[in-house]
């Protein structure tokens, strides 16, 4: 099933379990989304509760919130990532604090939907990761699965989840296959990361989009170089799985981070800091590297697009690097 | 557009309603004349701002939703939290920081909520609980409650871009909501006359296909009760949306600190000689549907329930270290 | 809000000029119809947005411009951007992200601008480009240039908060600013009809203080032309903003990819027999204005210069890899 | 001269210097800015170039970048930094990538004066400081300058600069006193840290509205303990001097980092990740600590709020743990 289906599948299990969930965005109804991911929703749920709206980003950040603090569970798709903008003050100062500042009374069961990433040509303004923004707000969940059946169980999570959470989809991975479990109770803890392949020689960790491309470097240079890499999938930023990371970076003694948001100010420089402030530090045998996206605002060109982001190649000349085997 | 009738209360409003109007105009003058005068002596921490001079606007307002119905209002919401009977002793203990308050010290003034009471929340942020108000009709809609939500705001904040999104949205899915602008003539220092080129602001009701009403004397308890009673039947009978201004003004500053250099004390006495409390008594005394005597025993009543207050908030213990870490995610 | 006149060019608009305004008109469906058949064939990297079957409501208003006036463009700029005459290698080089194009390969047809002419680029984010349309004419208004901004959207993009918030700041401040909305009825998918609650959108300018003026046929160029001649030069009297929409449609789906469910063909058809080309050369023709063999003629040039865009952009150098790393800051 | 007078200063010598600068906002007429920084310029400079706005925060950031963008020098008064969410649009997918797109034309020359951090009682929704969102955004530069001369000399820079420059002050630190150089050439460049101390056996980076308190600490342990702190004081976080920081870090092998922002995805988990990808990693003596403001909304109560940043005691606390002293 592809990551497509997989989404579509999570919102109509969790329709068809809950009354209270609905799906509100732009396009979401006749056209099925703009990526695609609500293709024939409309016609089982009907307008109602597959609702398109104006263009009108911030009425319909604030308006999940309002029906989420009185009782309903919207999932909002917002498309390209980018557009978040026009949605902050209700994320950040609204959504993120309600709970807080109204010393704990209220909820705000809402998740964000973002077609997050470069890949499909459509620059600077479109291709846009920004997870690291919402990670930075205390209040806010953050996810980032990397297959279809984390894709499925980890938007199913979140949908039952009663805080706000942002979601994260690769608008270059909509098509990617891979099996799904059918089983409607199927989920995925919040707050888990996933060890992808075990490893001692080298740990890497990542989420999201790079998912793919990592764990085709660590096949790689365990077939190519002997070389073996533990991947830790973390699948959901906040909450994070701090002991996850440690306890690899303990036992593996080098680390390499890898996602696919801008370098400077990304979420793994965070995970860095963690590690280097942890006792996990006593068992590093070499620096913690870092690839990510170069600091540039996303080039047009085909090929320039390519070049910005970690390639396969880079990430196995990174995890050699960390063994000394180049 | 229709405009607003006088003072009126022909449509016998029963005594005990009158009556408890009238607490709830002085409970908020009361409150917050005390808070004023705490925060010059620097007993209060934090930011606060207030609602005295525009008690009718408030009350009467809100004295026309029925149990259930929802509001969201802004960074000045004393008024209408007041007027949304919440407890006083919390209110005043979370304005005071103190554990026992509404938010357990930890929203102060512009974050005082009471979600049991339909009270969705102040706001310190101009226009941010105007999404949540379509929001929260969205869900009545959808739940078939019968039940509208308000949504209170000043006059500078039909400026902001998160009005214009959310008065369409409420149109075109023909949500239960009131849009309800209080204008005292100043956004902070701003005369709303320089930041918009029309009269008024209900006027941009327009350019949503909606109705606007204006409600010249926002002093007028009763004409803002009775035009609220009208809007608040259309909103709840499934017409969509209403915008709604009442002019009425703020005694003191802006907020805490507001050297008021951008208006003469002129302009403030002449407000002041509109007293919005001294006038719904003259009327009520004047027709003989309430003794002097009567009302003047409630507002006795109420400045005894506010200091009572200050004395619940002052005798409250400070929230916890600990509790800072709480609250922050649901379970 | 006054009405557009019909086609008439009783303003006696030179022979020169009435034919150029059809180069243009051709330049952007020829450029555009060859870009989709590219798209088609996978010879186009990135998103495309087109402006076939709205060549009149582009050029009929951008023909009105001065010298030195300024526009903003949005995702579908590629219409407004031939009109302003920008060189047709250079874009096609952009759209196929060469290094010889307009904006080096790294912005692509969402963001060709030419700074240099006044075009102040499109805009890949809804409602984007406002912003920095009132800045413009702020600019123009501070410097005393006698300049105007023309400030070019959708439909669908008067739904956005930026909408609201530039249109009443132009408004206060009686910057030289059209904000000219493009309506082809529909936002990708979704009908204006569906997302506003009044007729038209040019409506919405009640709420400002500002006219409004429909262009009913936006097909019709010189109709489009003569208004925005009464316009421009309205708005460079130093009188404020207006606020025009003209009502036109487009022949392709919203973007590279669109399944099109939302509309049928027998409405694209009937627009299709409303083409704003076979309408002016028509009454060009029939008002012995112009021949059918110079209007052709024009057309093959036209194509011709498309065709060699094509040449020149294929010919032309990928951009370097290093060159991705140029042009984030300005010194 | 206090930190408010240092920015009046600052802009008002920019403003006589260059009649292309103008200042902007809600309320900088007449009131003289939220928090008094403009007070008396309207005097001077008439309602043209102090220009009241309608509370409008996304047409005030749009307006600035395109006056910018067609010759202007505009200066933005944003107040509380919390409102920027309304103008993230045209920061991010605006200001900041307007140039790149377009292949190298064009600049866009605002400063966005951000009030920042807790400390006046104004709780969750007008406490933040949120400078980790646009050192994220290939694009813009980011200052924090953290002593009244620094305000004024990198306020002059950045009125000066040619970029959008995102420039905090802090709520707290108006009144904040010291020397400033009445020269209207003084300037500091954009960039360049500066070591406010010398020291050799522990660095600490900070900025901004922790400078002070990390001088304190250092100048207490320094005298208490005998432990030389040197402390590197950023000011400038993009472009960021990254030298300064791994000179210092080389010297000492010891470093703690401090800021004011929320600690998760904050600034200085982009400085400890840059520190452990460098070769300053082996000089390392102990972890890379960090010190910043909870995870937690900012709470109302004072004490509360206060608590939830690194007090004096806590950075000394941290100093002398990263030397073994406790
Ligand atoms: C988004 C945002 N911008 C600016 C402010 C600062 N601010 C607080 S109250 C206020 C004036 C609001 O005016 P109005 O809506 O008329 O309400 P009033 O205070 O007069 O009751 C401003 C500008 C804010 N809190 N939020
Ligand atoms: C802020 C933002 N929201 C949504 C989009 C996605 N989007 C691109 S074009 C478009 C429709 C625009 O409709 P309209 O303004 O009518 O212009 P048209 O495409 O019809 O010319 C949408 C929703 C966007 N680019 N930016
Ligand atoms: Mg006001
Ligand atoms: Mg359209």
């Amino acid at each position: 099933m592809s990551v497509r289906d997989a989404i579509i599948l999570a919102m109509s299990e969790e329709m068809r379990r809950d009354e209270n969930v609905f799906l509100m965005g732009e396009d979401v109804g006749i056209f099925g989304g703009d990526f695609g991911t609500s293709v024939g929703m409309l016609q089982e749920f009907g307008k109602e509760r597959v609702r398109d709206t104006p263009i009108s980003e911030n009425a319909i950040s604030g308006c999940a919130i309002g029906a989420a603090m009185t009782g309903l569970r919207p999932i909002v798709d917002v498309t390209f990532m980018d557009f978040i903008v026009y949605m902050m003050d209700n994320i950040v100062n609204q959504a993120a604090k309600t709970r807080y500042m109204f010393g704990g009374k209220g909820q705000v069961p809402v998740v964000f939907r973002c077609a997050a990433g470069s890949g499909v040509g459509a620059a600077a303004q479109h291709s846009q990761s920004l997870e690291a923004w919402f990670t930075h707000i205390p209040g806010l969940k953050v996810v980032a699965p990397g297959t279809p059946a984390d894709v499925k169980g980890i938007l199913k999570s979140a949908i039952r989840d009663n805080n706000t959470v942002i979601f994260l989809e690769y608008k270059a991975q909509f098509n990617m296959k891979g099996e799904v479990p059918l089983d409607p109770e199927f989920t995925i803890p919040l707050g888990k990361a996933e060890l992808k392949r075990e490893g001692k020689d080298v740990t890497v960790v990542t989420y999201g989009r790079m998912l793919e491309r990592v764990l085709q470097a660590a096949d790689q240079v365990r077939e190519a170089d002997g070389v073996s890499v533990e991947v830790v999938d973390l699948r959901t930023l906040i909450p994070l799985d701090k002991e996850a990371i440690l306890n690899s970076v303990k036992k593996t003694g080098r680390v390499l981070l890898v996602n696919d948001a801008h370098k400077t100010g990304g979420f793994i420089g965070e995970i860095a800091a963690m590690i280097a402030e942890s006792d996990a530090f006593d068992y590093l045998d070499g620096r913690i590297l870092r690839l990510a996206a170069e600091d540039v605002p996303v080039p047009y060109n085909a090929k320039l697009e390519a070049a910005m982001l970690p390639s396969v190649e880079r990430i196995k000349k990174y995890i050699l690097k960390l063994v000394n085997k180049r | 557009m229709a405009k607003s009738k006088k003072s009126t209360a022909k449509q016998e409003i029963p005594k005990e309603k009158l009556l408890h109007m009238h607490k709830l105009m002085c409970n908020i003058r009361n409150f917050d004349e005390k808070v004023n005068y705490m925060v010059k002596r620097g007993q209060v921490p934090g930011m606060t701002h207030f609602s005295v001079g525009e008690e009718a606007a408030n009350v009467g307002a809100i004295a026309a939703l029925s149990e259930g119905d929802l509001i969201t209002s802004n960074h000045r919401g004393h008024g209408q939290t007041i007027a949304m009977e919440i407890d006083l002793n919390e209110m005043m203990a979370e304005i005071m920081g103190k554990a026992t308050g509404t938010c357990k010290g930890k929203g102060g003034s512009m974050h005082i909520a009471d979600l049991d009471k339909g009270n969705l929340g102040a706001n310190g942020i101009v226009g941010g609980g105007m999404g949540m108000a379509i929001g929260a009709a969205l869900t009545q809609q959808m739940k078939k409650t019968g039940k509208v939500v308000m949504c209170c705001f000043g006059d500078g904040a039909v400026n902001e871009g998160t009005f214009h999104e959310t008065m369409n949205m409420a149109s075109v899915w023909k949500l239960p909501v009131i849009f309800y602008s209080i204008n005292n003539f100043y956004g902070i220092s701003t005369p709303i006359s320089s930041v918009i080129n029309i009269d008024y602001n209900y006027q941009r009701a327009c350019a949503y296909g909606v109705p606007g009403h204006l409600i010249e004397d926002g002093n007028d308890l009763l004409a803002v009760y009775n035009k609220f009673v009208e809007l608040v039947d259309y909103v709840r009978s499934g017409n969509g949306p209403v915008l709604v201004e009442s002019l009425t003004y703020r005694w003191h500053g802006h907020s805490t600190s507001d050297p008021g250099k951008y208006r003469t004390k002129q302009e403030v006495d002449e407000w002041k000689k509109k007293d919005p409390i001294v006038k719904y008594k003259n009327y009520l005394v004047e027709n003989n549907l309430a003794t002097e005597e009567e009302l003047d025993e409630i507002d006795r009543k109420s400045l005894d329930a506010v200091e009572a207050s200050v004395k619940f908030a002052m005798e409250s213990p400070e929230p916890t270290l600990e509790s800072a870490f709480e609250d922050i995610f649901a379970d």
